[in-house]
């Protein structure tokens, strides 16, 4: 867990200290919007929890439409 | 534990960043700056302040003497003597200025006497009217002599440099077996003076600049208007003149001022010792650095190609040259990545050996104590430790030592049962394969280490990973403008990268450096044959 | 507002598309399972179905030379539903870069290490895979032209290796299999394949393309590509005769079996990993399509800053996607044709239809 | 830019550190901790769920590289054995009480033991084909007798057995490729209810204290993997004959003139299949093969001439009995190892289905149009033998 968070860590420091220095905001959102996703599943990942995958719901979507072989 | 590591080495990371970045001038940054005072129209008293200036050093020599009209004028040379050749100083300076008999009225004020005595009396070729002191100091201290004037308030700087040269001998480093011996010297003059004689064209400019506050060093920035692309040029004038250093002893430190990744094993600054080589270079559009006091000549921008390229290729057949290239490619790839994939072999895919030749090998490795990737380090440290004492013994003692060093150890080696056989024979061959791109060899050295410790971290996989990564970080290098390593894109740089195309059909210059002016010269397959005699045969082959 | 601009020529684009096609050759155990032995008329039928959507894509290219497909997205469907087409495709292109990290990470532990958690090959191939993202479309297609000619030589040297072991009688019965079969495998193989092909919509703005060189461009890397699929599975079909269906990776199964005495056998090591170089340039390439995706429709040019943030969530959501490589190969025999359907067919022909009709209706008022 | 890229790189060579501390390495096994297997011996136990593993192993002697082991005992190889319900299981014990975990990459051959093969060996070939580490191209032999003897067998050219029945059979194979049954053949063969596989069956012969193989024939199994019977070294002729694609071998002719020896340079099958109007299977191998005369014994009064077209006609006879007697004794078998299934499949998918489920009553009263032509060029170096008389000869 330690390992994970400090992976974690070091992405943001070497991604997000330039963007905040910069003041980019969109920069900003751009990059919380993908990191805080990628942390959660991380952590949920990290300690063998049930994380639904969104592309098997998806196919489920659609094979209850009956698009399926 | 890892903790407090990580936090030691980000604190010394801010401060080296901030040092770094924010240009802030330290202390000792500002030495004593001689005050810019004119010339005294005193003769005695310019002549001890030039002295005290220069400190009273024991090579500085003065000389006063009288001239004129009944001796009414008088007047002092300054020079270092060392630097000076003496000959030249009595042929064109003393004897006109002293043996001068005016014949006619003399009606002139002391201050013309300096245009009289450079205009009329003086025949050396190059003199300049300065009116301060520093100028006078820096003639002097560049092998010029000073002429001081009593009364007049400009004083005149005559070149008399005539120290001991270096005559033109071959370089020790590029040896050749087909191709011009002649290397570059340490006088800045010679050096541009054997590039002249190879590019005899009126647009090959020659540019001085000086840099350095205590060694005032002489950079010439040669290039051919109209082929070199004048970005480059004005990038590299740019990056030389805002050099605020104190000294250039060698070009290499030029080369450390103003590449574009500092950080990086691999040089984005081509250097050479021969002056076809620069020569060659500059009518491909590229930009040479002549640094007074060294022999070596930096080259911009350069390819990661041309550590593969050696002036013989293009004076030897194309077939032969393209082999050869080809087995420098591969003599790159063996020495870094030999040692990697025999680590990945014999711990990872013992699948890939044939089974006998695995059997010998897990005989060889019986009874050694250490793991592959411990004792293939031991070698490789073992090789690198002779290969370095080769070159710095003089010649024949070097020779001896790193051959019989490397036969004896490895020998003892084995019998002792320290080291299995197989491991002697991948260093050795790492090692000699190495040579076959000098320019690469600090490279290699560095890229062998980080794949030996991803084959064993990971086997065929980390080293296929390394392997992206590095051809990745070639590729994003760039060097003045153009990018390092084009990858072997399609592209007409491919005539002359991994094989070397005849020379009648190399019709362009590389892409990126010569930007403007492509095209080198017309297409034709020799040999070209007068019209006259060949009109009964086939052949109208058309230049 | 151009977020990348880095320019590539156009021959770079053609190779980086035959790159991009010849590395879904690793990966063609779905469709053999479902065609046995007329997989190779399935990809000549898939293809010949594909060059209207190719058409379609060309058509795009030119009707908005100089904007990516988020930019097209927002101009053709206004703001609000431009935006969430946006997010549909940048959910599309996220997954499609997990589904082949899974694949990598898949196809390395089977061939090359057994005992290493996949984690740590996705982990691997994803920050090598960053440095190349951060430095833009530049170094990200600079190696295609490397890449695709060594996996050339490589194919053509396996078939010779494997010249001794091809029975040619393996391709009967020609055309004995149910039609619903070859429907499914036509439908399997213009979506994944080909299909994905719609990336390079988002990356032909850095390219300056006119008409005729789009079509050269485009066709001639849509061939090549087709063709080295083609021998691949001619030469898998060849040798495996009627065990195809039974090997989770033919290609590898088949490299297996060079066998020509001592030393030339058991070689499989030296071709996964030219094959996974192949893999790592597609991911690298769809890697940078989802980052430029994002960064466009935050339409901010900090892409280097999100490329780091970006591969985490990769490699993260790589590994909820499917629970095992069994159901995996299963939903994408089955499942997902029709979901990317829509979205490499419909969406961008919607799009040309409208973006035709807006460009004649600006003419008019001009 | 450059104290970006500093940061960066420092960064990401932290980060590296970190992955590959934390990880260890999985899948490095050091040389010396593996043990090479080259043979790998299966064997009835008593009680007949187990079954007897038997795995050679290839000891790399301490002693210096290439100096032979004087001592002349040849003990370059460890024999482990143990006995469980399943390979797997087998392979694990063995991994337990032993210093080294041993590596199947260069396994050579997969020995399995007659009466084994008679209760079917689908199951036990389930787990080397789904082992990685287990090459598709292993030889699988069956072994009259008792596998595990074959391993601890010791022969003079190769001290490890595995590799002596490799290379041999890798010899044989230059005949023609019918000989050497990799497991992928085998498995494939099984998997195809057209066709019934083969294996070449082995059989170890120890005159006094020497060993040596004596390669008997192949043995025939039925579609569940049961071995049903074995052909012997003639009648393989014939199957091999009858498969094409022959480089080698010999024919002997025994006639009234005398008795003559030929060298096979190639002999071609080409086979066709087609339902006659009976509903019946009809068959129709065309043979043409190209001899050479390699040895003549007696034809003391012929010319040259007359003696080659007797041999031709010879020749003809001896082919078509070899050939007809293996398709006969496999038509009473009810083992169609020729592939004529397989052929109907590929060429009429339609009517092979009509015939899928009964096919072995089918192929039994198939009936076999046979045509042998043979070509014989060349004589060998002299061009008549001793004792013939002098002719005009126009071979």
């Amino acid at each position: 867990m330690l390992v994970l968070l400090l992976v974690f860590a070091l992405i943001a420091l070497i991604d997000f200290g330039p963007l905040v220095r910069k003041k980019s905001r969109r920069g900003m959102i751009g990059f919380l919007t993908l990191f805080t996703p990628a942390l959660i599943l991380a952590i949920l990942l990290r300690n063998k929890s049930e994380v639904p995958s969104l592309l098997q719901a998806v196919d489920n979507f659609f094979k209850a439409l009956g698009f399926s072989y | 534990m890892v903790l407090l590591f990580l936090r030691f080495l980000f604190r010394k990371l801010r401060f080296f960043g901030s040092s770094c970045l924010s240009h802030k001038p330290e202390g000792e940054y500002h030495e004593k700056q001689s005050d810019e005072c004119k010339i005294k129209t005193r003769l005695q008293k310019s002549l001890d302040s030039i002295k005290d200036s220069l400190g009273n050093s024991c090579d500085v020599k003065t000389h006063t003497f009288k001239f004129g009209p009944e001796k009414r004028f008088s007047g002092a040379i300054v020079f270092i003597d060392g630097l000076v050749s003496s000959s030249t100083i009595t042929e064109s300076i003393l004897r006109p200025i002293v043996s001068w008999q005016p014949i006619y009225k003399l009606g002139f004020s002391e201050d013309e006497l300096a245009d009289l005595v450079s205009g009329e009396l003086l025949c050396a070729g190059e003199v300049t009217k300065v009116s301060l002191l520093s100028e006078l100091t820096l003639g002097c201290l560049s092998g010029d002599t000073a002429i001081l004037l009593d009364g007049c308030p400009f004083g005149l700087v005559v070149s008399t440099k005539g120290w001991e040269k270096r005559n033109v001998t071959e370089p020790q480093a590029e040896t050749v077996v087909r191709g011009p011996r002649e290397g570059f010297t340490e006088n800045l003059r010679t050096n541009t003076a054997l590039v002249r004689r190879k590019l005899k064209s009126e647009n090959l400019r020659v540019e001085n600049l000086i840099v350095g506050r205590n060694t005032q060093t002489d950079i010439c920035i040669m290039y051919l208007d109209g082929i070199a692309d004048p970005k480059v040029i004005e990038t590299v004038k740019y990056r030389i003149s805002g050099l605020d250093v104190d000294s250039i002893l060698e070009s290499g430190y030029i080369e450390e001022y103003i590449e574009d990744a500092p950080f990086s094993p691999f040089a984005t600054v081509g250097y050479t010792e021969k002056p076809d080589v620069v020569a060659a270079r500059l009518l491909e559009g590229r930009v040479g650095i002549v640094v007074d006091g060294t022999p070596i000549v930096l080259t911009v921008p350069m390819l990661f190609i041309e550590n593969f390229q050696t002036t013989e290729d293009y004076y030897t057949r194309p077939l032969y040259a393209s082999l050869v290239r080809i087995l420098r490619f591969i003599g790159y790839l063996i020495t870094v990545f030999l040692p990697a994939i025999y680590i990945a072999l014999i711990n990872f895919h013992q699948e890939l050996i044939p089974t006998t030749l695995l059997f010998t090998i897990a005989n060889a490795r019986e009874g050694t104590p250490f793991p592959a990737l411990l004792e293939m380090m031991i070698m490789i440290f073992a090789f690198e430790i002779l290969r370095e004492a080769g070159i710095r013994l003089p010649r024949p003692v070097g020779q001896a030592i790193s051959i019989v060093g490397a036969l004896v150890m490895g020998d003892a080696a084995v019998s002792a049962g320290l080291v299995g056989a197989p491991i002697l024979i991948t260093v050795a061959i790492t090692s000699v394969a190495g040579f076959l791109v000098p320019a690469q060899n600090d490279s290699a050295s560095l890229l062998r280490l980080i794949m030996m410790l991803l084959a064993s971290f990971a086997g065929w996989y980390g080293v296929s990973m390394g392997f992206l990564a590095v051809l990745l970080y070639i590729g994003s290098l760039d060097s003045f403008g153009t990018s390092y390593f084009d990858g072997f894109a399609w592209s007409t740089n491919l005539q002359d990268s991994i094989v070397r195309m005849p020379l009648w059909s190399m019709v362009r210059r590389p892409k990126d450096i010569a930007r403007n002016n492509l095209v080198r010269r017309r297409f034709f397959i020799p040999p070209l044959r007068p019209h006259s005699h060949d009109d009964n045969d086939d052949s109208e082959r058309e230049g | 507002m151009r977020v990348d601009k880095g320019l590539i020529t156009g021959n770079q684009f053609m190779f980086s598309i035959i790159c991009f096609i010849q590395s879904s050759s690793l990966l063609t155990s779905f469709l053999t399972s479902v065609t046995l032995q007329d997989s190779w008329l399935i990809v000549i039928f898939g293809a010949i179905f594909f060059i209207p959507v190719i058409f379609i894509y060309r058509e795009i290219m030119l009707l908005f030379p100089d904007k990516n497909l988020i930019q097209i997205l927002d101009e053709v469907y206004g703001p609000i539903l431009g935006k969430v087409f946006g997010i549909i495709y940048i959910w599309f292109f996220l997954s499609l870069t997990s589904l082949n990290v899974l694949d990598l990470g898949d196809f390395t532990k089977l061939t090359i290490m057994h005992e290493t958690p996949s984690v740590v090959l996705m982990i691997m191939c994803v920050l090598v895979a960053s440095i190349a993202v951060r430095h833009g479309i530049g170094l990200v297609t600079k190696y295609s032209t490397f890449f695709s000619v060594t996996v050339s030589c490589l194919l053509i040297i396996s078939v010779l290796l494997l010249l001794n072991q091809i029975k040619l009688e393996n391709f009967l019965p020609i055309l004995s299999l149910p039609f619903k079969k070859y429907v499914q495998g036509t439908h399997l193989i213009t979506t994944i394949p080909f299909g994905e092909l719609l990336v390079f919509l988002m990356i032909h703005p850095s390219v300056k393309l006119n008409r005729k060189q789009a079509t050269k461009y485009l066709f001639w890397g849509f061939g090549l590509g087709t063709v080295s699929i083609l021998v691949v599975l001619c030469q898998n079909i060849a040798v495996l005769g009627n065990m195809l269906d039974m090997f989770a990776l033919p290609t590898l199964v088949t490299l297996r079996l060079i066998n020509l005495g001592e030393a030339l056998s058991r070689m499989e090591v030296l071709f996964s990993v030219i094959l996974i170089m192949l893999l790592f340039f597609k991911i690298s390439v769809l890697y940078y399509v989802s980052v430029l995706a994002v960064s466009q429709m935050f339409n901010t040019n900090q892409l280097r800053y999100l490329s780091l943030a970006a591969g985490a969530l990769i490699v993260c959501y790589a590994l909820t996607l499917y629970p095992s490589p069994v159901e995996h190969a299963e939903s994408a025999k089955n499942i997902t044709p029709f979901v990317w359907t829509p979205i490499e067919f419909l969406i961008p022909l919607l799009t040309l239809i409208l973006g035709k009709f807006k460009k004649r209706k600006q003419l008019k008022e001009a | 830019m450059s104290m970006r890229l500093f940061k960066k790189t420092a960064a990401l060579g932290i980060l590296i550190s970190i992955l590959a501390g934390f990880s260890g390495c999985w899948d490095s096994k050091e040389i010396d901790t593996i043990q090479i297997v080259t043979g790998v011996g299966l064997d009835k136990a008593e009680n007949d769920e187990y079954v007897d593993i038997s795995i050679q192993i290839a000891k790399t002697s301490p002693s210096a590289p290439g100096t032979k082991d004087s001592n002349g005992n040849g003990d370059s190889k460890i024999i482990l054995e143990s006995s469980k319900q399943t390979i797997l299981e087998g392979v694990a014990e063995l991994n337990l009480n032993n210093s080294r975990s041993p590596i199947f990459h260069h396994n050579q051959v997969l020995l399995i033991s007659a009466d084994l093969a008679k209760e079917g060996i689908t199951e036990y070939l389930d787990a080397f084909m789904r082992d990685r580490e287990a090459r598709l191209e292993v030889l699988v032999v069956i072994v009259d007798g008792e596998a595990k003897e074959m391993l601890q067998a010791d022969f003079e050219q190769e001290k490890v057995s595995g590799i002596f029945l490799r290379r041999t059979i890798r010899l044989l194979s230059n005949v023609t490729p019918e000989y050497s049954v990799r497991m992928i053949d085998l498995a494939s063969r099984l998997r195809d209810e057209s066709i019934s596989p083969v294996a070449t069956l082995v059989r170890l012969e120890d005159n006094d204290d020497k060993k040596n193989l004596l390669v008997e024939g192949m043995a025939v199994f039925d579609s569940e993997g049961k071995m049903i019977g074995n052909i012997d070294a003639d009648e393989m002729r014939g199957y091999v004959w009858a498969m094409g694609k022959v480089e080698q071998g010999r024919v002997a002719v025994e006639c009234e003139y005398g008795r003559a020896a030929f060298q096979i340079i190639s002999m071609d099958c080409k086979r066709n299949v087609k339902l006659n109007e009976k509903g019946q299977v009809n068959v129709s191998f065309d043979v043409d093969a190209t001899l050479n005369i390699g040895e003549l014994r007696g034809f003391e009064n012929l010319t040259p001439s007359e003696l080659i077209s007797h041999l031709i006609e010879e020749t003809e006879g001896e082919i078509e009995d070899t050939i007809k007697g293996t398709f006969q004794s496999m038509q009473d078998l009810g083992a169609d190892i020729y592939g004529v299934g397989l052929d109907l499949k590929r060429h009429h998918p339609k009517q092979w289905d009509k015939l899928k489920d009964r096919w072995e009553d089918y192929f039994s009263e198939a009936e076999l149009e046979l045509d042998v032509n043979v070509r014989i060029p060349g004589t060998g170096q002299i061009k008549k033998s001793l004792e013939m008389e002098d002719g005009e000869n126009e071979s």
